[in-house]
């Protein structure tokens, strides 16, 4: 016999690449635990399904994880539309839901059944605006954000913050997940003549923003978040990517051990460098296995309470809940050198960092 | 209730709500030979609706009902437009319709924006309650497309999807029957998309994107196009296609593409023409071997 | 030069020629008549490779040419006006005679321009119009010159007098003479009875699929019973 | 000076439109179906691109072999998926093309891994000053390249007797066979070229993107279709005028609108308001 | 005998090509007209402008007192015009009998709305077959008008605008294709149909059918009338002569 934890993550098609990382993190933690001994030598099975980051597909597919598969906890391992649609699912059949890394504000708004393990935008927006506004002393600012629920929420974070760190936002833009050649915006930031560029982007929408600017000679520095965190913003941007700071939850060159510990068992496992989806894949399964173990039983309530009171720590960072379900934990500042992600900083600023609770 | 889990209810629900929006186009190019590759706007517009509605505190009876009349006035006001273009125009028109949809809509704040609508109001009819529902309106929807079919609209429709200009000269009113054609499948397509509002019940614009206009299409002609029951056996079949074949896990995609793909190439009449080829193969033998006895005038 | 041995030739399924058996000379002029749905121009249209042949074989210039495909029987010189016409509408009339020379090198393709123009001057007043805005007489002239470009050394027409006025269908019987005069051999089908029975030197008649009558036009136009029960002419005008 | 540079920025993009969209036409001019797996094609020629180039250094070795293999694949496409069902409904062909489309995308997701692939050393990112414009010598290539090719291809289209019988062969391609056309040769040649400029299209959009992905197709697959439909359908140099047009629409769209509407809404906003005006699209005939 | 139609100064223009210049002519209660010329000569540009088809850049058409031009096609048919067309255009996915039926029960199909409510067909089934009975096509009813002769198709498309019971009939070139005894039947059909008080315009080149029933003939040439009267004084036209019959004299009589 064995506990079940749910997720419903991307397989297949557009956001394929970042629900492969989220599965193989999740089934790295799985794996670390059965090792283990499981929950109290009960071993733990991952339930997975395929929801193509679509709403339409996640509602059934919660349907199926609580009433057939019968989980004990479900995370998602997926894009926020299909996180917030399942979310409601899960928190009305009273079945704990973490999400690892999708970023939408309402989704812990479901209810108190459902978490979240990862930054809402907003937060990690604000600590955009400390990151270049104070500690890099950049008061010339463009915004240039990616037109979707991240970018937006990031947007959001970083226009509310920026006036207390002195910020000036000279100009901005916006551009869809879809855009890859950024030639108008580029030739528009250049006569914008900033100090710094706050991106919001993916890997695969940065990589490409920053050697357009590159090569259009803009060479002020470019700050972008998480969805930058990936070995393949390096190799898209090649030399370009020197520099670039981002915002985000895993420390490459942590010294904790639960960090460092995972950083090289993915790469064994997956065949290439961890990256903050998988890392937040990770610590959401590590959180669910944490509450089954402490809650000791199969009641579901009681697993939720345990999930409520987490407070340990991860590849991501020392996790704890608020009220809401949102995560608080520390914002880690990563840079691009020689060709890799390395420590800048570490923004521990609690007050900046509050997550919504409402 | 009925022994049915709640995973099996909300498949019936979703391939009940797939059956309403694959007939809605159902209409306008099975029948009235229209293409659109832009339906999943008014889909989108019945959910936003519907969903905007309720959570103002309106009934749930008048969110759909809301969905409805807007869904179909304004697929009536596209219609309008849509008159001056033909044929593959028209497809590619809609198909602009629908990316126009989606980005108002992204930057429409008043209902969410990119970040959709949550917390939509549930039907208050309880999961198996709210599927009974939208069986209903399947059937509806079905004894409407038959009877549409048998009637004269349906064979003026036919003559439409045939040839238009032949079809004015024997007096047919082709703006009239097509704004029809459009009304009539834009309304349904609006009361499908609240349906789904009130099931999923989070939206956000790009859940009636190009992609579901494109899956809704695929139902309609791999179903058959114009078939009635062949479109509801492949709407709801392809609805749920992809959870049944979760086993292959990352192979999905490429199973169902390369589904609808084999389909097209093997049986390009769809489900319905597969039946009807089989049929007909015994029976209209006769009636061409008649003529080929010659005719003496 | 052409001969056709037990064709059977039909669309999928369905049979429109049974067993039909005749051949035309080198130099001649052969007509198929008969009424509606007999089979006429599924007979012209077979040779000319578009309808399928079930059994039976042509021999052109005393070669089977029954597996040819239509692109290889027009380089041997068969070329064909078909019924409809099945002009290239979206194409001007030059465009279409372009395509129409098509097999011929391109010194040739501007003789048998010169040729076309000389026999339909119609045509050289709207060489920059697409075809599918003719009239239905322009259409029918375009469509016999569009073959001729062809230069083929037998020349197929169906319904040579369709839609065409009196003068026109003059103009074009003189068209087919002078053709003839040059050597090429005519194989075609014609409602108008007496006009073919006048320019024929060999008929055969279709009814059903079958061959109802064959022999000379001489012959033809003596046989009363032919003329009356297959043609639908009374003796009178036939004479 | 921000207006001529966005005007060329909008060029650069409008000739990658170009160069995909033209395939397009092609087809639908030659055999009036939407294919929309061309968008498939346009990836491969990306992927082949990349991977070759990373494995010999020769940027040039690798066009060459991106448009062979895929003018290839095209020709088999024709062969294998669409012939057969050329005398069926068009949408029956643009069903079976989408169908295709998505299994090729998921085809290189799994041979190739979901995250893209880049050039090790991207060729051509120099910057060369023209006029007081900064471009890179790749989206200087691909304007140029665009307008040459695709020059090339419309002259023989429209002044050449090939290119007359190739658009016999549309309406009536038995007829055209009855006078000595071989229309599968046509048919070939014409998914070859079409699918090698595709190829050409992916090569140059992977140097500039430096990436290639699965999905890189997703975009073209329906953008091309509003462009050939803009052009007036099945005119080469509809399609082109409509490609640049598009381009530059956009290039301003996005700095000037792209607060209010993301770049595809302004460019089927466009499209939309033509077609209004214009119901045959640009150089279309009524 | 009152006047049903009366075109006046009716000009068409396609580019540079005036097809139809200025032509006015008339046609009462009861006729059967012959509208005859040349190929090319705007014959078929004169019925469409007619019907609706094209506009004409000038002149007016009025039919039982009410001007045509300005209403869409579809009006004018349901005003009681029928037109048979030269190029053969049926509806390809419905039956022979099933594309008689449909305009036979065009009272049906007023409006859309109307037309969702009716679904009973047999009537005007029955009706649909009369009609194939009197073209002679009847045998034909249930086939696929894709594998039908021409010669069927021309009478499918004759018989299609009369079961919209027009008071006045367009035929263009219905007896193209039908051999002698065919036309001859057909042509005596459209007498039958005259004498049963239907108005008929013949567009035409088979000049010994057109003579043997047409009461009245117009001619035109080059887009201009050259003529207009009886068909005897008609032919005696000189001009008539040049521009349309052929050195074979017989040619009219055949
Ligand atoms: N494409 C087709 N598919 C099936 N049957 C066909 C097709 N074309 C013609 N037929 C049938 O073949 C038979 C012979 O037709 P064909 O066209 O050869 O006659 P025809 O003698 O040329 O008549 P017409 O004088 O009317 O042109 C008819 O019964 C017709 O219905
Ligand atoms: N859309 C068009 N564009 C240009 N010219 C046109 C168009 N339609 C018709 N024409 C020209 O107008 C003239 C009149 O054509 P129409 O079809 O009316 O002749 P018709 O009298 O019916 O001849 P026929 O007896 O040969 O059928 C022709 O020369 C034709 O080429
Ligand atoms: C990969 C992540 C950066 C995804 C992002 N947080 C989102 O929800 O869109
Ligand atoms: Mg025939
Ligand atoms: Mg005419």
């Amino acid at each position: 016999d064995t506990v079940k934890i749910g997720m419903n993550v991307p397989l297949t098609g557009f956001a394929a690449a970042d629900g492969k990382s989220a599965l193989l993190g999740a089934e790295l933690a799985v794996e670390q635990a059965n090792a283990e001994g499981g929950i109290n030598g009960t071993e733990i099975e991952l339930v997975h399904y395929d929801d193509q980051a679509s709403p339409k597909q996640s509602v059934p597919i919660a349907n199926k994880l609580i009433g057939q598969d019968e989980v004990m906890v479900g995370i998602s391992g997926s894009y926020s539309g299909a996180t917030r649609a399942a979310s409601g699912i899960f928190q009305s059949e009273g079945v704990p839901y973490i999400s690892a890394f999708a970023v939408h504000p309402d989704i812990t708004k479901s209810g108190d059944y459902v978490f979240r393990t990862s930054f809402v935008g907003e937060v990690q927006g604000r600590a955009g605006a400390k990151l270049i506004g104070e500690m890099l002393g950049k008061k010339r600012v463009v915004v240039i954000t990616l037109k979707n629920d991240f970018g937006q929420s990031l947007a959001a974070g970083f226009k509310a913050k920026a006036a207390d760190f002195g910020i000036n936002i000279v100009n901005e833009y916006e551009y869809s997940i879809k855009d890859r050649q950024f030639g108008p915006i580029v030739s528009k930031v250049k006569s914008d003549k900033p100090d710094a560029i706050y991106a919001s982007g993916y890997f695969f929408t940065a990589g490409p923003l920053v050697s357009q600017l590159r090569a259009g000679g803009i060479d002020v520095p470019v700050i972008g978040q998480e969805g930058y965190d990936s070995e393949k913003f390096i190799e898209i941007a090649g030399p370009s990517s020197d520099g670039v700071l981002i915002t985000t939850s895993l420390d490459r060159d942590s010294t904790v051990p639960e960090a460092k510990e995972f950083i090289s068992a993915f790469e064994v496992k997956a065949g290439y460098k961890a990256d903050m989806v998988a890392a937040s894949g990770h610590t959401a399964a590590k959180v669910a296995i944490a509450a089954m173990r402490k809650a000791g039983t199969t009641d579901r309530q009681a697993i939720r309470d345990a999930i409520a009171a987490t407070n340990m720590v991860a590849s991501t960072g020392t996790i704890s809940f608020n009220g809401l379900g949102e995560v608080k934990k520390d914002v880690q500042v990563q840079v691009v050198k020689d060709g890799a992600w390395h420590h800048y900083a570490v923004i521990d600023d609690q007050k900046l960092l509050t997550p919504p609770v409402e | 209730m009925l022994g049915l889990s709640g995973y099996e209810i909300s498949l019936i629900t979703s391939m009940g709500i797939a059956v309403i929006f694959a007939l809605s186009l159902n209409l306008i190019t099975g029948f009235c030979g229209q293409i659109s590759l832009g339906h999943a706007a008014f889909y989108g517009i019945g959910a936003y609706t519907s969903a905007m509605l309720t959570k103002a505190g309106m009934p749930f009876g008048v969110g759909l009902l809301g969905a409805v009349i807007v869904a179909g006035l304004i697929g009536i006001f596209i219609g309008i437009a849509s008159l001056r273009v033909r044929h593959d125009f028209l497809a590619i028109t809609t198909m602009g319709v629908g990316f126009l949809f989606i980005g108002i809509m992204r930057q429409w704040d008043l209902v969410g924006g990119e970040m959709g609508v949550s917390s939509i109001p549930g039907s208050g009819l309880g999961k198996s309650g709210f599927m009974f529902l939208v069986l209903g309106f399947g059937v509806l929807t079905v004894l409407f497309s038959l009877h549409l079919k048998r009637s004269w609209m349906g064979y003026a429709f036919d003559a439409i999807a045939d040839d238009e200009d032949t079809a004015r000269v024997v007096g047919l009113n082709v703006s009239h029957y097509k704004l029809a054609a459009f009304a009539m499948g834009t309304a349904l397509a609006g009361l499908a998309g609240a349906l789904y509002a009130h099931n999923v019940r989070f939206i956000d614009p790009e859940s009636f994107g190009f992609v579901e206009s494109i899956t809704v299409l695929s139902m309609v002609v791999i179903g058959g196009i114009g078939s009635v029951f062949g479109v509801v056996f492949a709407a709801a079949v392809l609805s749920v296609l992809p959870l049944w074949i979760q086993f292959i896990d990352e192979y999905k995609l490429l199973l169902y593409g390369g589904l609808l793909f084999a389909m097209m190439r093997f049986s390009p009449g769809g489900l319905a023409g597969l039946v009807k080829q089989i049929l007909r193969h015994i029976s209209s033998r006769k009636s061409l071997q008649k003529l080929s006895g010659g005719t003496k005038i | 030069m052409l001969q056709l041995k037990n064709v059977d030739c039909g669309y999928g399924v369905f049979q429109a020629v049974h067993n039909l058996s005749f051949s035309v000379e080198q130099g001649q002029i052969f007509a198929l008549l008969g009424p509606n749905g007999a089979g006429k121009s599924s007979t012209i249209m077979s040779i000319a490779g578009h309808v399928k042949l079930f059994a039976g074989s042509l021999h052109f210039d005393g070669q089977d040419i029954s597996s040819l495909l239509a692109r290889e029987r027009v380089r041997k010189g068969i070329a064909v006006a078909p019924e409809g016409r099945r002009l290239f509408p979206d194409l001007t009339i030059e465009e279409n005679l372009t395509v129409g020379g098509y097999s011929q090198s391109k010194v040739k393709e501007a003789v048998n321009r010169d040729m076309v123009f000389s026999l339909f001057p119609r045509l050289t007043e709207r060489l920059r119009q697409p075809a599918g805005t003719l009239s239905g007489g322009e259409q029918q002239m375009l469509a016999i010159g569009r073959a001729m470009m062809a230069e083929p050394r037998l020349l197929m027409i169906d319904e040579v007098s369709l839609g065409l006025m009196p003068k026109m269908v003059d103009v074009c019987y003189n068209a087919i003479r002078h053709l003839k005069s040059q050597g090429v051999t005519i194989l075609l089908v014609e409602q108008n009875t007496k006009r073919a029975l006048d320019v024929a030197d060999q008929v055969c008649v279709l009814e059903s699929g079958n061959a109802v009558w064959q022999g000379s036009a001489d012959e033809a136009k003596k046989d009363p019973d032919l003329i009356e029960a297959f043609l639908g002419m009374t003796k009178e005008s036939a004479a | 000076m921000l207006y001529v540079e966005l005007l060329a920025q909008g060029l650069v993009q409008g000739s990658i439109y170009a160069l995909v969209a033209v395939g397009l036409t092609l087809v639908y001019g030659l055999l009036r179906i939407l294919h929309v797996a061309h968008a498939g094609l346009f990836t491969l020629g990306g992927y082949i691109g990349v991977l070759v180039t990373n494995a010999t250094g020769s940027l040039l070795l690798a066009l060459v072999v991106s448009m062979l293999v895929v003018g290839l694949l095209g020709m088999a496409i024709y062969r294998l998926c669409y012939q057969p069902i050329l005398d069926k409904p068009p949408y029956v062909a643009l069903i079976a093309s989408i169908g295709l489309f998505i299994a090729m995308e998921e085809i290189y997701r799994i041979a190739f891994g979901p995250y893209g692939i880049s050039y090790q050393n991207p060729p051509l990112q120099d910057v060369v000053y023209i006029f007081g414009i900064t471009l890179r010598l790749g989206e200087v290539a691909v304007g140029v390249g665009t307008l040459v090719l695709i020059g090339a291809l419309a002259l023989f289209s429209t002044k050449t007797r090939f290119g007359t019988v190739w658009r016999a062969t549309v309406t009536d391609p038995k007829m055209a066979e009855s006078f000595g056309v071989d229309i599968i040769k046509v048919r070939y040649l014409n998914f070859f070229i079409g699918s090698a400029l595709a190829a050409v299209a992916g090569v140059m959009v992977a140097l500039l993107n430096n990436l290639v992905e699965p999905t890189m197709g997703s975009v073209p697959s329906y953008k091309a279709l509003a462009i050939i439909v803009l052009g007036g359908l099945g005119d080469v140099r509809g399609t082109l005028i409509a490609a640049l047009a598009l381009g530059v629409i956009e290039a301003y769209g996005t700095i000037y609108l792209g607060n209010y509407l993301d770049r595809d809404a302004i460019a089927f906003a466009f499209l939309i308001l033509v077609l209004m005006v214009r119901p045959q699209g640009l150089l279309g005939r009524a | 005998m009152s006047k049903l139609l009366e075109v006046s100064n009716v000009r068409v223009q396609f580019g540079g090509v005036v097809a139809v210049d200025d032509v006015s002519f008339s046609l009462n209660e009861g006729e059967l007209l012959g509208f005859i010329g040349p190929n090319g000569a705007g014959k078929t540009t004169m019925m469409r402008a007619i019907t609706g088809v094209v506009t004409p850049t000038s002149g007016s058409i009025v039919l039982d007192d009410k001007e045509l031009v300005g209403l869409a096609v579809h009006s004018r048919v349901r005003m009681g015009l029928g037109f048979s067309q030269q190029l053969v255009k049926p509806f390809r996915n419905m039956t022979v009998l099933e594309n008689v039926t449909l305009t036979a029960g065009s009272r049906h199909t007023r409006s859309p709305l109307g037309a969702l409510f009716k679904v009973d067909r047999e009537r005007d089934r029955t009706r649909a077959k009369e009609l194939l009975e009197l073209v002679g096509i009847v045998d034909a009813a249930d086939a696929d008008p894709s594998n039908l002769p021409l010669g069927y198709l021309k009478r499918l498309e004759v018989a299609r605008a009369l079961a919209l019971d027009p008071t006045l009939l367009l035929l263009d070139e219905p007896l193209a294709g039908l051999n002698h005894a065919e036309a001859h039947k057909l042509a005596d059909m459209i007498v039958d149909l005259n004498s049963a008080g239907r108005s008929i315009i013949l567009i035409e080149h088979n000049l010994g059918e057109v003579m043997r029933i047409c009461s009245r003939l117009v001619v035109q040439d080059n887009g201009n009338k050259i003529a207009d009267g009886d068909p005897e004084s008609v032919m005696n036209t000189p001009a008539v002569r040049a521009a349309y019959l052929g050195e074979d004299m017989d040619n009219a009589a055949a």
